[in-house]
């Protein structure tokens, strides 16, 4: 049964982690560490929390190969899109 | 999973809203025979008007209703819908759903020796969306406004200010909703209900052609639902997404916030369409792998390289889609690298098409009617591939872009390449879906009529696309650089008129043979692979009498040692 | 000066741009070796169909391994075309998109691509374009030039026909005012979109005198097959005297 | 941690399970097109106007992605309730996720008014166009996580779902955690950046 109990802990940790990360993103985006800056330090903060939520909620961390395998195919392919086309329309 | 209570169905529920794999593949195979054929008729038209600019068109043209072809003249507004659905009706309600919802859905389960697919009611919702889809995308044509002008790529700002488009993207929507429920099937059927002893290295080339095509659909439709929401509310509820600062759009200014970039919805078509044409490619490729094995008695040469290369094709195929856009004002350094994966993603194809000739080495081959096809589908799609490498070329393509020789290309790789095959493929599987073969005669006669007849379409275009000629011209007669390759348009339609004849007897020989062809037992053929394994037509839904253990590789034929010159998957000794 | 339909022929136009004998090598090139990888494909291929037939070989002969020699048709194309893409493709691709002619040495043309028209717009000889309004388009003004701008005073505006001296490049900025439109010249190989919100330069240069077309590859509404047009490549000196006619017609 | 009922799929996952994942792999590339374009128009265009960071209601929506984050916690949670065969805990804690989910969508029917009270409208350009699509899209997908979950919720009150029986739970989870994942990028490129 300890084991069980031990889960619960885990979620309110993601948990208080979540919110204290959503608090962080929120007061880093009022400090001006200039644009290029602001915007990796916000995404790296919300892809932290991604991570926190599919490892721990979604228990991808227990999962089997085929799904890790989705899971990182269609990221990669998300960024592969946004990577290939900003070059393109980005820089006028 | 206790014995499913076979309980009498009614007659909606067994051929209506069945959930029976089979029956939802035959529903997709009649449904998109029907749209090849609206589709084509189409396009007969066309040859009428390109081949006799502003003549009125001889019997159907006082048929036509005199806002779109007034005294049987077309109008321009016309021949480009008809052009714009033509290419949408083909591709998305004719051969994508021929290979892959009706042989992906009636013979993946059966390869791989499952009941039925994953899951039964989503497999039903799939074919009925498209259903929905595809009777909104015809009814385009009577609505108010008409069908849809702005080609099958429907590039902004044209189908922005157009009339038609709105149900054209309603009708898209539909569609890719159906490829993803059918794509989320088939990608979890072939992971888990493989039968016990089916590794990965004994699936049928078939069976890996349709899981490779889902993971395609899955991952590149979504992205034109993007963009397809987008252009609908850039048509509908006037925001901008891909309308540039002050258009001035007959004349006034338009009232458009502006800001929005043309190229950007280019990039989320294409991201789509070129994963989309490999989708066009994979299930035919598929079916040539079966019937050359089939037909040559002997091993696919290089089973690896073949299935290596649709997964290399399918993973490289999302990273090749601007060499559509050469010359639309994408930058430079984008173009390099676009052109190198561009040619890098022939490579592949190079690979499985010499795998197939060299099955043809020390066989012993079949000239049976799906053998015909399956051995014209090399020769053709060789042109089609490599007629592709200078359009993938930049210097070349700047040129070739957006001329008839863009035409003669994907129509080599698509008609005389994928329809073939899954010509092929109908010949093949008939009496494993109706108990009953097909006339073989009217088969060879079919056969060589539409060859021929396809090339003599096809072949020209390439000389009209060297001469200059630009695609999508309502009357070429009006550019004087088209004059001199104006009599190949003469020869063209004839041949396309002449091909519609040599469908009758595949037609009628479908439908007769169907109650009337000659009974056949269950391999006829002698293949090997599982779907042979079980009684013509496959028992409604459990498929085979005990769940097939497999003990062996998928083309297992000409084994020494042994007499019989196959030996099924699913025999033990 | 009609084009003398002799530019046009079964095969590819008359190669008029200087770069237009680049590309038309390059067509050369890959047909060839096109041409050759399928003779050989389909000879190969017939002599299988038949000694392989059920006939001359009652049994197939069983085999899985793929020998190494299975790979030289893909590794040759490879090779042609890393072969093709880094000597030959590159540098012509280089050459006809970024390496654009400096604009006090070329006759430099704005074109304005617009529902089933081409208007050109030239700076006249003080080099300058003129603003344009588009309040101000209409039938007379067809690029809405704004009459008050200094600049504009001197500039020439023409519909469907382009004039330019021969032996200078001619470099022109291409955009569009509804729909995406491309401009394409089959004599002189050259082809780019005109999209609305956007500027594309490209160029060329002319090598011989004469009228070539200009055409429409790009589906822009009911009239993209008349939306055509012609360049009139001038000697020298006519141009001049085009030019000046051009200024002498305005007012004073 | 998986249900231990012997699995006779090919993979060992339960068809339901991977199905759901493979749905959800198509959503990242279904949202991946909108952000992809949203973040390149707003770098390439020069006609793309930020609004000032007061209209945006940066607090409130701080305090939407609160109540989301909480939902989700108590989804997972309703899991656990689930396995440990308290079927007591599984209804309290879908019913919680629920009233949550509803707070949320509250939440955004009020900022929209508001926003398009202050002149942030569909057409007022193109920000006002992607946050409203793209936001009115996760709510959609919120919507229905919401009748996914009060479909289990009724089937839990009827006692369907006990310590082995809880698969469509489980499913429902990692949708309504991909909603939730969904909106934690949607937050900072709309409201922060």
């Amino acid at each position: 049964m300890s084991a069980e109990r031990s889960n619960t802990k885990v979620y309110l940790g993601v948990f208080a982690a979540l919110a204290f990360l959503t608090a962080l993103t929120v007061w880093a985006s009022y400090l001006d560490l200039g644009k290029g800056r602001n915007i990796a330090l916000a995404l790296a903060i919300a892809f932290f929390k991604v991570s926190l939520i599919a490892a721990f909620f979604m228990h991808l961390k227990s999962e089997k190969r085929a799904v890790h395998a989705l899971f990182y195919g269609a990221a990669l392919l998300a960024l592969l899109l946004f990577l290939l086309v900003l070059p393109d329309l980005g820089l006028p | 999973m206790t014995a499913a209570v076979h309980r009498e169905e009614s007659f909606i529920g067994k051929w209506i809203f069945s959930r029976d794999h089979k029956v939802i593949g035959l529903q997709y195979m009649f449904t998109s025979l029907v749209f090849l054929l609206i589709g084509f008729s189409l396009i007969l038209l066309i040859r009428w008007q390109l081949a006799y600019p502003g003549r009125p068109i001889p019997f159907i043209g006082d048929l036509l209703p005199d806002s779109l072809a007034p005294g049987g003249i077309m109008m321009p507004d016309f021949y480009n819908s008809l052009g714009a659905m033509h290419g949408t009706i083909m591709i998305f309600l004719g051969i994508v759903p021929l290979g892959v919802g009706a042989f992906g859905n009636y013979f993946l389960p059966l390869q791989i020796g499952a009941k039925d697919m994953a899951f039964p009611t989503l497999n039903m919702s799939s074919y009925w969306v498209y259903f929905v889809g595809g009777v909104l995308m015809l009814s385009s044509f009577v609505l108010p406004g008409g069908a849809a002008r702005a080609g099958w790529t429907s590039y902004v700002p044209l189908s922005v200010i157009s009339s038609g488009q709105t149900t054209w993207l309603l009708a898209m929507t539909f569609l890719i909703t159906s490829s993803l429920l059918g794509a989320i099937n088939f990608i979890v059927t072939t992971l888990n209900l493989r039968a016990p002893g089916l590794t990965w290295s004994r699936l049928p080339l078939f069976a890996w052609a349709q899981f490779v095509t889902g993971l395609i659909l899955l991952f590149a439709f979504p992205v034109l639902q993007a963009g397809a929401v987008l252009q609908l509310l850039d048509r509908v509820a006037q925001t901008s997404f891909y309308m540039p600062q002050g258009l001035i759009i007959s004349g006034e200014l338009s009232q458009r916030g502006g800001g929005g970039n043309a190229l950007l919805w280019q990039h989320l078509f294409w991201f789509l369409a070129h994963p989309e044409v490999y989708v066009l490619l994979l299930p035919p490729m598929g079916i040539v792998a079966e019937i050359l094995a089939n037909g040559t008695r002997k091993p696919i040469f290089g089973y690896k390289e073949v299935a290596g290369s649709f997964c290399f094709i399918a993973v490289l195929s999302f990273m090749v889609w601007a060499h559509h856009m050469f010359v639309s004002g994408l930058k430079t350094s984008l173009s390099y690298l676009f052109m190198t994966t561009t040619m890098t993603i022939s490579i592949p194809s190079i690979a499985i098409l010499t795998c197939f000739l060299l099955s043809l080495k020390d066989a012993s081959i079949r000239f049976t009617v799906p053998m015909l096809f399956s051995l014209a589908f090399l020769p053709m799609f060789g042109i089609g591939g490599l007629t592709g490498l200078p359009l993938g070329f930049t210097p070349t393509d700047v040129y070739l872009h957006d001329t008839y020789y863009v035409i003669g290309h994907f129509h080599y790789v698509v008609v005389t390449g994928t329809l073939i095959a899954l010509f092929g493929g109908i010949y093949y599987w008939f009496p494993k879906m109706f108990g009953r073969s097909m006339n073989m005669f009217w088969g060879k006669v079919h056969f060589w009529g539409t060859i021929v007849l396809m090339n003599l379409i096809f072949f020209p275009m390439f000389i009209q696309g060297l001469a200059g000629v630009q695609r999508r011209l309502y009357d070429p007669t009006v550019q004087l650089h088209n004059l001199t390759v104006q009599p190949t348009n003469v020869l063209m339609s004839y041949a396309s008129w002449g091909l519609l004849l040599f469908q009758v007897p595949f037609i009628v020989n479908f439908f007769w043979s169907i109650f009337k062809g000659a009974r056949s037992e269950e391999n006829p053929w002698q293949a090997t692979t599982l779907e042979w394994a079980c009684p013509s037509p496959p028992l409604p839904h459990v498929n085979f009498e005990k769940v097939p253990t497999v003990h062996r590789g998928p083309y297992e034929y000409s084994v020494p040692g042994r007499e019989a010159d196959f030996w099924p998957q699913n025999e033990e000794n | 000066m009609n084009p003398a339909q002799s530019n046009y022929g079964w095969g590819l136009p008359v190669a008029a741009s200087t770069y237009a004998d680049k590309i038309d090598r390059s067509l050369l090139i890959l047909h060839a070796a096109m041409a050759a990888i399928f003779v050989l494909w389909a000879v190969y291929m017939a002599y299988c169909l038949v000694r392989y037939r059920k006939e001359n070989s009652p049994k197939a002969v069983y085999s899985h391994k793929s020998t190494l020699a299975s790979y030289t048709p893909d590794v040759l194309i490879f090779i042609f075309e890393v072969w093709l893409i880094f000597i030959v493709g590159v540098p012509i691709w280089a050459h006809i998109r970024e390496e654009l002619p400096a604009p006090e040495d070329a006759t430099v043309i704005r074109v304005v691509a617009e529902q089933f028209a081409w208007l050109a717009h030239y700076p006249g000889p003080d080099g300058k374009f003129g603003r344009m309004a588009p309040s101000l388009v209409d039938y007379a003004n067809p690029l809405g030039l704004d009459p008050q701008d200094p600049d504009a005073g001197d500039d020439v505006a023409s519909v469907n026909e382009i004039r330019v001296p021969l032996g200078r490049p001619v470099l022109v900025t291409l955009t569009a005012r509804d729909v995406i439109h491309s401009f394409f010249v089959p004599e002189f190989r050259t082809k780019q979109d005109a999209v609305p919100g956007m500027e594309n330069s490209i160029w060329f240069e002319p090598v011989m005198a004469g009228r070539f077309e200009i055409g429409c590859a790009q589906l822009c509404g009911l009239g993209h097959y008349r939306m055509r047009g012609d360049i009139f490549v001038l000697p020298e000196d006519e141009y001049a005297a085009w030019m000046a006619g051009e200024q002498a017609g305005r007012r004073p | 941690m998986n249900d231990t009922r012997v699995l006779d799929t090919s993979t060992g996952i339960p068809n339901g399970k991977l199905g759901m994942w493979v749905f959800l792999a198509s959503e990242v590339m279904l949202f991946g097109g909108f952000i992809s374009s949203y973040v390149i128009l707003r770098t390439g265009s020069p006609y793309f106007s930020i609004p000032p960071r007061e209209m945006l209601g940066v607090p409130l929506a701080t305090l939407n992605t609160f109540v989301l984050i909480t939902s989700s916690v108590t989804m997972v949670l309703a899991l656990d309730a689930v396995q440990k065969g308290s079927v007591k805990g599984l209804v309290r804690y879908l019913s919680a996720t629920l009233f949550l989910a509803f707070c949320f969508l509250g939440i955004k029917a009020y900022e929209y008014h508001h926003k398009w009270l202050e002149g942030i409208t569909l057409t007022s350009g193109l920000f006002g166009s992607f946050y409203y699509t793209l936001t009115a899209l996760h709510a959609l997908h919120v919507i229905g996580g919401i009748v996914f979950i009060s479909y289990l919720l009724a089937m839990a009150l009827k006692g369907r779902y006990d310590s082995r029986e809880h698969a469509r739970v489980e499913y429902a989870g990692l949708y309504w955690h991909f909603v939730d994942l969904v909106w934690v990028v949607l937050f900072p490129i709309f409201y922060l950046l």
